[in-house]
């Protein structure tokens, strides 16, 4: 390994950085998102009495003896075998969209969800090396700059198929997500009041010190549940899609690949969600006893810092799937009505009623 | 009030003496009626109940009577109750006290109590009467005078062909009883009777009403059907079996209210709900009967004579009737031509045009038939204007009869001869034509709908000639020949109009698609002519019709949309 | 009819309450589901649904008690077909005579395209002869377009045999008893 | 106690009477017609002074005499009505079809006295100015035919027919044509059109009335041949003396044909009114009665087609009192007087004067099923309601009396019934209808027992 302590520091940062992000892309992200799937199926046909997927079975389960079968009860494989079928569509283009930007736009779908995780410490050391892919002191500004990206893709992907019901999606989805992500931003700050920095593992430290921040700012946290729900277009904020209105909103005239695309984003946002608000409201990869709320000093200590951390993550999914099949779709004004009305003028709310406690906590 | 008039009125010219009219009540709206109407041959007569209530728009349900038949009245089902002003002792009518005169209903002699009702369809109305198409007793005349015809009623309606258009099953819906009171076993009578080579009888499902008598007997003149035996046993007999073959046999199929007489020709060939309607002409002969042709996904599958009382009543003849087939046939030409290859209309129409506009004037002969439209004899008179061509068509003369079959066998020998395409005895220019060939004259032929081959034209005159465009229907020796096919319509896929042997203007429509590539040739000929007089019409069939109106002086100050279903007469 | 909106307090108004009884619903049924694995799905081809009394399932033409077909070729279903699934060529006039005795007619050939049927019924409702019936067979499948076209042979193999009244053989029973009838044949 | 009286049959049972011309001359035969031409110079018609044949005319409408066919339509004037101005020929028909079940007067006549009814015909054609005369016999008369054309011969041969009659310048043909046997021929419309060499089917009225549009479209009279010969007794007696005879507007005398349960079935020619149906079933001078310990149960007073009477009916007929009144007077069914307008009041008609006695041992459902079945027999088919509503009672009639009988069946046949008469072309419709209208009405309970013995007996079976 000493190739790599010969080379200069910045190409060393540049190794490590293109290393973190293939591991926590493909390794994690991108395993997450399938078993997503697979869970919101299996989780919503709990809740509607059913079954699930449970059919899917590669060639070698018949060697396994009593795991196998259960594994292809379990659906294991649809995942996999989702993710084969995507490829394995037809990949149409209508005649009549607009073809570069019609390419284009699952692109940026995507992208801006995956560049936001850039940000996020999801352990705390590993050895030497920092959890965290960019541990940026401007993490969560650079945050809300990528994640408000991603309405191109819905608005591109909605203008560029050339369809009515694409277009009022596209339409939609832009209204909305900058609507909320106002809201968003806002609900944040009175956190960085208390922590006083902007870089997310100094957020973890902070609350590692005291108590979580969901305690400390439920306000907050409400409007940026509720908002990630929005960013995210999740039920029951999905009208950019609206299958009973919109046929399939912006990704109406999209199949296959391309169509995958659009899908993985939309989970790749849900994680980055997830994951900001476990890092912003539940600690990050701390639990506040068994001196887990330590910077880890074994490997041992670090995976089980990166387990605490994907574990919180994966419990905030699950509630983001759970309210997917309780709350049936917002109207459009009902959701506007709640965004500018309601969570913007309670977060300035917020803020004020923040620094004003600080002020007089401070002019003691 | 009014001032005596002081101009001098001029004697205005002598009306004809106005037609008496009789006050009555329909239904209790009282309305104004001519006191006498035409009956079946025309001749005025009383005017009936039946047609005083047509006037008033009330529908009397009735199945022997019919308006181009002598009355029969034996069906009983235009039963109806009706009034006539009371009349005291002393003669004079017996008034109600607001001054109207008191209405006595007819009620049964040996029965005061019971409406008597009368037939509508034979009695004459009287002034002052009141006729109650809706009234109780009369809805219960009309429910028991179907359940009469419906006991022995085979119900049969699944296979009959008359479903769909039966007055049985309409009536029964209208003014019927949902069930029948019969627990008796029915009469059964002899079924798929062969009555002619073009009928076949269903004795049980006849309800003996005698149109079809009476058709034979007083219009076409063949006293061929009868009644045999007697009461519910009735039925209808040919003289011999078999012996029913006159040229108008299919009409009594038309005229059966019921499905007892069937056309074996559309016998269990397609439900008539299924068949789209279109007003045509029948092309066997000059007469130029109305007709609706039935047809269902592109194919034709019956002709049916409809009233024109200026041509043909409500009548056809049954070998024009039947004239239909070839439409459907296999080997109709579909397909553009070029010497043998097979070619595009755009490819075609441009080499035409190309060989026309360079061609010597009197080096074209254009042969059109008598069979096409005024349209098409139009747009190929203008061409051969232009060219300075011999035009003629083809006379075929056959045998008429008196009543609707004219000796004329070309749809529109008239057209031909106000179109300037045929020659002043038509016909007379073929030998010209022959000659032309022959000297070397004539180089160029232009063939529409016929085949020339079979009027002196033989092939070796054929062989002479540098080009040879023919358009037809369907293949003949002539079309073998051609340099350039063009693959035509039948009436039945275009729109046009006919002129018959009476200068009658009628005008047909399109009943199905084309065949294959087969294009109007009206189309094809409009573009043509514009392509080589450079003139420009219309391209709508309404549009060339109207041109054509002002550009041939028979036809002056006719419109397409004047011509309406029946025609417009024009001195020929 | 105007519902008046009913006037909620402020706590009903944060809408919390509303939104922690849809969690508790949603919660029962899936831990009904997953724990104790109470299902309404029925696993398909292993189990097979049995189908009840009525079902509108594939339409298929019978034959009567005397193995003769019913269909008289009226063409009223074809008529009434909302998806035009049926097809039916009759017998024309030269056509080949009906098999059984008094009815005179048969269809030449009876098509319905089960891609097109909707299950409706409304064939064998209108079905004057009582020859076509919408029976219990639910799960039609083929791999080409062309297989799902059931011809007349296929539709009278799977529809079998329904007895009733034997409409046509009655008449002719009727009629045999009636000595001035001529019957032929 | 009445008497038979007779007047047209006065000579036709005399023994040695033989129906040929010589014996009717030697009783004065022809000599009604003789006077008749003696009444006045045959002027033309457009002559404005009365003729002859208008006398006559006269005489026969002053004479009250009814139609003896059925309708007891007046005989006068039915020939008033004939169109006299449309300069088409006039014809006469006598009518000799007689079908109607329970009627055998005219055969006597045709039989015993041919003569007379040809001299009744040719003064009645005088009167009319007829040229040529039909007489249109049933076809199951061939004796009578073959009698009529030898009488015709030979009163060809004597002058009375053919040109210049009796040397006047009236000329005469009259034709004997045979039906083929079918009741409805006798129908006047039905018979023109079969005269014509048509089916007698019944032409639709209007227009097609006799007087107008008869025979070939020319005006025409169609009489009974029993009208036809008291013609030729009204010139006899003179109109004044005859319509003494009988009741006042029932004049004459009447052929009655006395049938069914009685001693002594027959004809008998009575004084019209002269006599009660009493009389007629019980005096030993007409039907003798009964058979020995048989009580009557109906009786059909005027053929077949006319409504049935029940024993021990009571009527209320109008009579004028001593003081010119009208009264209702009620009048058992034996002391119904036997005429036209009694008849008529007690709800049925004289008809063709056909009496048809039932007493108990009769069945009153087997009796109206063979009635039924006559009438679906004879039911021409022409108009619907008759057609099928004829042989529908035939046939609920038959099951009936063949053990399948239901309790509704009462009310089924009236329903049918009503649905036939008074929508028909001709009065076949009524004639099927009344009997059954009738029989049903006054014998509902055996009707209404016969069904529902007959639902119980095969309920039980079941």
């Amino acid at each position: 390994m000493d190739w790599i302590n010969q080379l200069n520091p910045t190409m060393q940062f540049a190794i490590f950085s293109m290393l973190k992000v293939c591991v926590v892309i493909f390794l994690a992200v991108m395993p997450i998102v399938a078993y997503a799937v697979l869970v919101e199926r299996k989780v919503s046909a709990f809740i509607q009495d059913r079954v699930g997927p449970n059919r899917a079975a590669p060639f070698f389960v018949k060697y396994l003896p009593v795991v196998g079968p259960f594994l292809v009860r379990l659906g294991i494989f649809h995942p996999l075998a989702d993710g084969l079928k995507s490829f394995l569509k037809e990949d149409f283009t209508p005649a009549h969209v607009r073809k570069v930007y019609f390419w284009l736009a699952p692109a940026i779908a995507v992208v801006p969800a995956m560049l936001a995780l850039a940000v996020i410490p999801f352990g705390s050391t590993l050895g030497a090396q920092k959890m965290v892919i960019a541990d940026l002191n401007v993490g969560i500004l650079y945050t809300f700059g990528i994640v408000s990206l991603g309405v191109y893709g819905l608005v591109l992907a909605g203008y560029a198929s050339n369809s009515k019901f694409s277009f009022l999606g596209g339409i939609r989805s832009s209204a909305q997500m900058i609507s909320y992500e106002i809201a968003m931003g806002m609900s944040v700050i009175p956190l960085f009041m208390l922590v006083g920095d902007l870089n997310l593992s100094k957020v973890i430290a902070y609350q590692a010190d005291g108590a979580w921040l969901v305690f400390k700012q439920p306000i907050a946290f409400v409007i940026f549940l509720v908002s990630a729900f929005a960013e995210t277009n999740r039920l029951p904020f999905d009208l950019p899609e609206a299958e009973t209105e919109l046929v399939g909103g912006y990704h109406t005239e999209y199949s296959s690949m391309k169509f995958a695309l659009f899908f993985i984003g939309e989970y790749t946002a849900m994680i980055a969600a997830s994951a900001m608000m476990v890092v912003l409201f539940f600690g990050g990869w701390t639990l506040p006893f068994a001196g887990l709320d330590q910077p880890a000093t074994t490997l041992v200590m670090g995976f089980a810092h990166i387990g605490i951390f994907v574990t919180k993550m994966l419990v905030l999914m699950v509630v983001f799937i759970w309210v997917r099949w309780m709350l049936p779709r917002f109207r459009y004004d009902q959701l506007m009505d709640l965004g500018w009305r309601r969570f913007v003028p309670l977060a300035l709310a917020n803020i004020v009623v923040t620094a004003v406690v600080l002020w007089a906590l401070h002019a003691k | 009030m009014s001032t005596p008039a002081t101009t001098d009125i001029k004697p205005a010219p002598a009306a004809p003496p106005p037609i008496e009219k009789i006050k009555i009540k329909v239904d209790g709206r009282e309305i104004e009626v001519p006191k006498m109407m035409p009956d079946w041959q025309g001749k005025p007569q009383p005017t009936t109940m039946l047609q005083a209530c047509q006037l008033a728009a009330q529908e009397v349900p009735h199945y022997c009577y019919h308006p181009k038949l002598p009355i029969a009245g034996n069906c009983r089902m235009c039963l109806v109750e009706f009034g006539t002003p009371a009349m005291g002792p002393d003669r004079k009518p017996v008034l109600n006290e607001d001054g109207s005169s008191k209405i006595a209903k007819s009620v049964l002699p040996y029965e005061p109590g019971t409406p008597r009702g009368a037939i509508a369809c034979a009695t004459p109305i009287s002034p002052g009467m009141e006729i109650y198409p809706n009234s109780p007793a009369t809805k219960q005349m009309r429910e028991a005078v179907l359940e009469s015809l419906l006991i022995n009623h085979p119900l049969d309606c699944p296979i009959c062909d008359q479903a769909g258009e039966c007055k049985l099953q309409e009536y029964s819906v209208e003014h019927g009883q949902s069930q029948s009171h019969f627990v008796e076993a029915k009469v059964h009578k002899p079924k798929a009777v062969d009555l002619g080579p073009r009928i076949v009888l269903d004795d049980e499902r006849c309800i003996l009403c005698t149109r079809c008598i009476r058709f034979t007997k007083d219009i076409a003149g063949d006293d061929a059907l009868g009644i045999v035996n007697r009461g519910s046993y009735s039925t209808i007999a040919a003289w011999k079996e078999g012996a029913f073959d006159n040229n108008y046999t299919l009409n009594t199929v038309d005229l059966c209210p019921v499905g007892a007489l069937t056309s074996k020709d559309f016998r269990f060939q397609m439900r008539v709900w299924f068949m789209k309607e279109t007003k045509s002409l029948c092309t066997s002969c000059g007469t130029g009967c109305n007709v609706i042709v039935g047809s269902r996904e592109e194919k034709v599958y019956r002709y049916e004579p409809r009233q024109n009382d200026a041509v043909n009543s409500t009548w056809m003849c049954d070998s024009g009737r039947l004239n239909y087939k070839w439409i459907n046939r296999d080997d109709r030409l579909k397909d553009v031509v070029v010497r043998g290859q097979k070619s595009t209309w755009a490819a075609a129409l441009k080499e035409i045009s190309e060989k026309l506009a360079k061609a010597a004037s009197g080096s074209v002969a254009v042969l059109a038939s008598a069979r096409q439209t005024n349209e098409e004899l139009y747009l190929l008179s203008k061409l051969a204007k232009k060219l300075g061509a011999v035009t003629d068509s083809v006379p075929r003369v056959g045998e008429g009869d008196k009543l609707l079959v004219s000796a004329d066998k070309n749809s529109n020998t008239n057209g031909a001869k106000l179109t300037g395409i045929a020659s002043a005895e038509m016909g007379s220019n073929l030998k010209k034509i022959a000659d032309g060939i022959r000297s070397g004259a004539i180089k160029t032929l232009v063939v529409f709908g016929e085949d020339v081959t079979k009027h002196g034209i033989g092939a070796d005159l054929l062989a002479k000639l540098e080009t040879i465009i023919v358009s037809d229907i369907l293949p003949n020796a002539t079309t073998a020949t051609a340099h350039i096919l063009l693959p035509g319509c039948a009436h039945a896929e275009k729109r046009g109009s006919f002129t018959n042997v009476k200068g009658r203007v009628q005008k047909f429509m399109k009943a199905v698609e084309p065949k294959g590539d087969a294009r109007s040739e009206w189309e094809v000929l409009h573009e043509l002519v514009h392509n080589v007089t450079g003139q420009n019409g219309f391209s709508s069939i309404e549009g060339l019709f109207n041109q054509m109106a002002k550009e041939v002086p028979a036809f002056a100050g006719l419109e397409w949309a004047k011509l309406g279903d029946t025609g417009v007469t024009v001195p020929i | 009819m105007i519902v008046k909106r009913a006037n909620l307090s402020f706590w009903e108004r944060l809408y919390l309450p509303a939104l922690l009884s849809g969690l508790q619903v949603t919660w029962r049924h899936f831990s009904r589901t997953f724990f104790a694995g109470k299902k309404v799905t029925m696993e398909y081809p292993e189990q097979k649904w049995v189908v009840p009394e009525g079902y509108r399932g594939a339409p298929y033409l019978v034959r009567d008690q005397s193995g003769d077909t019913k269909c008289v070729s009226c063409q009223l279903c074809e008529f009434v077909c909302p998806p035009k699934a049926i097809k039916i060529i009759p017998p024309g006039s030269s056509g080949k005579p009906a098999e059984r005795a008094n009815a005179e007619k048969m269809p030449a050939e009876f098509e319905i395209n089960m891609l097109r049927c909707i299950f409706c019924g409304f064939c064998q409702e209108v079905c004057p002869e009582e020859a076509i019936f919408l029976q219990r067979d639910y799960s039609l499948t083929g791999l080409s377009r062309g297989e799902m076209i059931y011809d007349k042979e296929k539709l009278l193999a799977l529809g079998g045999t329904h007895a009733g009244v034997q409409k046509w053989k009655h008449k002719l029973d009727e009629a045999k008893e009636q000595e001035t009838f001529p019957v032929k044949g | 106690m009445s008497q038979e009286f007779r007047l047209i049959l006065k000579d036709a049972d005399q023994p040695g009477y033989t129906p040929d011309m010589e014996c009717y001359l030697r009783r004065g035969g022809y000599d009604a017609l003789k006077k008749a031409f003696a009444m006045g110079p045959r002027v033309s018609p457009d002559g404005g002074t009365v003729s002859g044949p208008e006398k006559v005319r006269k005489e026969v409408l002053a004479s009250g005499l009814r139609g003896r066919g059925g309708a007891g339509f007046s005989a006068g004037l039915k020939w008033s009505f004939v169109d006299r101005k449309s300069g088409k020929p006039i014809y006469l028909i006598c009518n000799a079809d007689e079908s109607e079940p329970g009627t055998f007067k005219d055969r006597q006549i045709i039989h015993k006295d041919p003569h007379q009814l040809i001299e009744g015909m040719i003064i009645s054609c005088w009167a009319n100015d007829v040229k040529l005369a039909y007489i249109y016999i049933r076809g199951e008369f061939p004796q009578g035919a073959k009698l009529l054309n030898a009488a015709l011969a030979e009163a060809r041969a004597k002058n009375f027919l053919g040109k210049n009659i009796l040397g006047t310048d009236y000329d005469l043909e009259i034709h004997v044509h045979r039906g083929a046997g079918a009741y409805i021929c006798g129908e006047e419309t039905g018979l023109i059109e079969s005269l014509e060499g048509k089916r007698a089917y019944p032409r639709i009225k209007p227009p097609y009335f006799p007087a107008v549009l008869g025979l070939y479209m020319c005006p025409t009279i169609v009489n009974n041949v029993e009208t036809l010969c008291h013609v030729k007794h009204i010139l006899t007696m003179g109109s004044a003396e005859y319509a003494k005879l009988g009741t006042p507007n029932n004049t004459g005398t009447r052929i009655v044909s006395l049938s069914g349960d009685v001693k002594r079935p027959g004809y008998y020619e009575i004084e019209v009114g002269k006599a009660t149906i009493g009389e007629l079933i019980n005096d030993p001078a007409f039907g003798g009665g009964l058979r020995d310990g048989r009580k009557l149960k109906a009786v059909i007073p005027g053929g077949s087609s006319s409504k049935i009477l029940k024993a021990g009916e009571v009527f209320k007929l109008n009579r004028k009192g001593a003081d010119g009144q009208m009264t209702k007077v009620d009048v058992p069914l034996l002391d119904l007087p036997y005429d036209f307008d009694s008849l008529q009041q007690a709800g049925t008609m004289s008809g063709s004067s056909a009496i048809i006695v039932m007493d108990d041992s009769r069945d009153i459902v087997e009796c109206l099923a063979n009635l039924g079945e006559f009438y679906a027999h004879e039911s021409c088919g022409q108009c619907t309601p008759c057609r099928e509503g004829s042989l529908w009672i035939s046939k609920a009639l038959h099951r009936m009396t063949h053990g399948q009988g239901r309790k509704g069946d009462a009310d089924y046949l009236v329903n049918i019934a009503q649905n036939i008469q008074g929508r028909t072309i001709c009065a076949f419709g009524e004639a099927c209808a009344w009997p059954v209208l009738s029989f049903v009405k006054k014998f509902k309970e055996d009707f209404e027992a016969r069904g529902a013995a007959d639902e119980a007996r095969n309920a039980a079976d079941k």
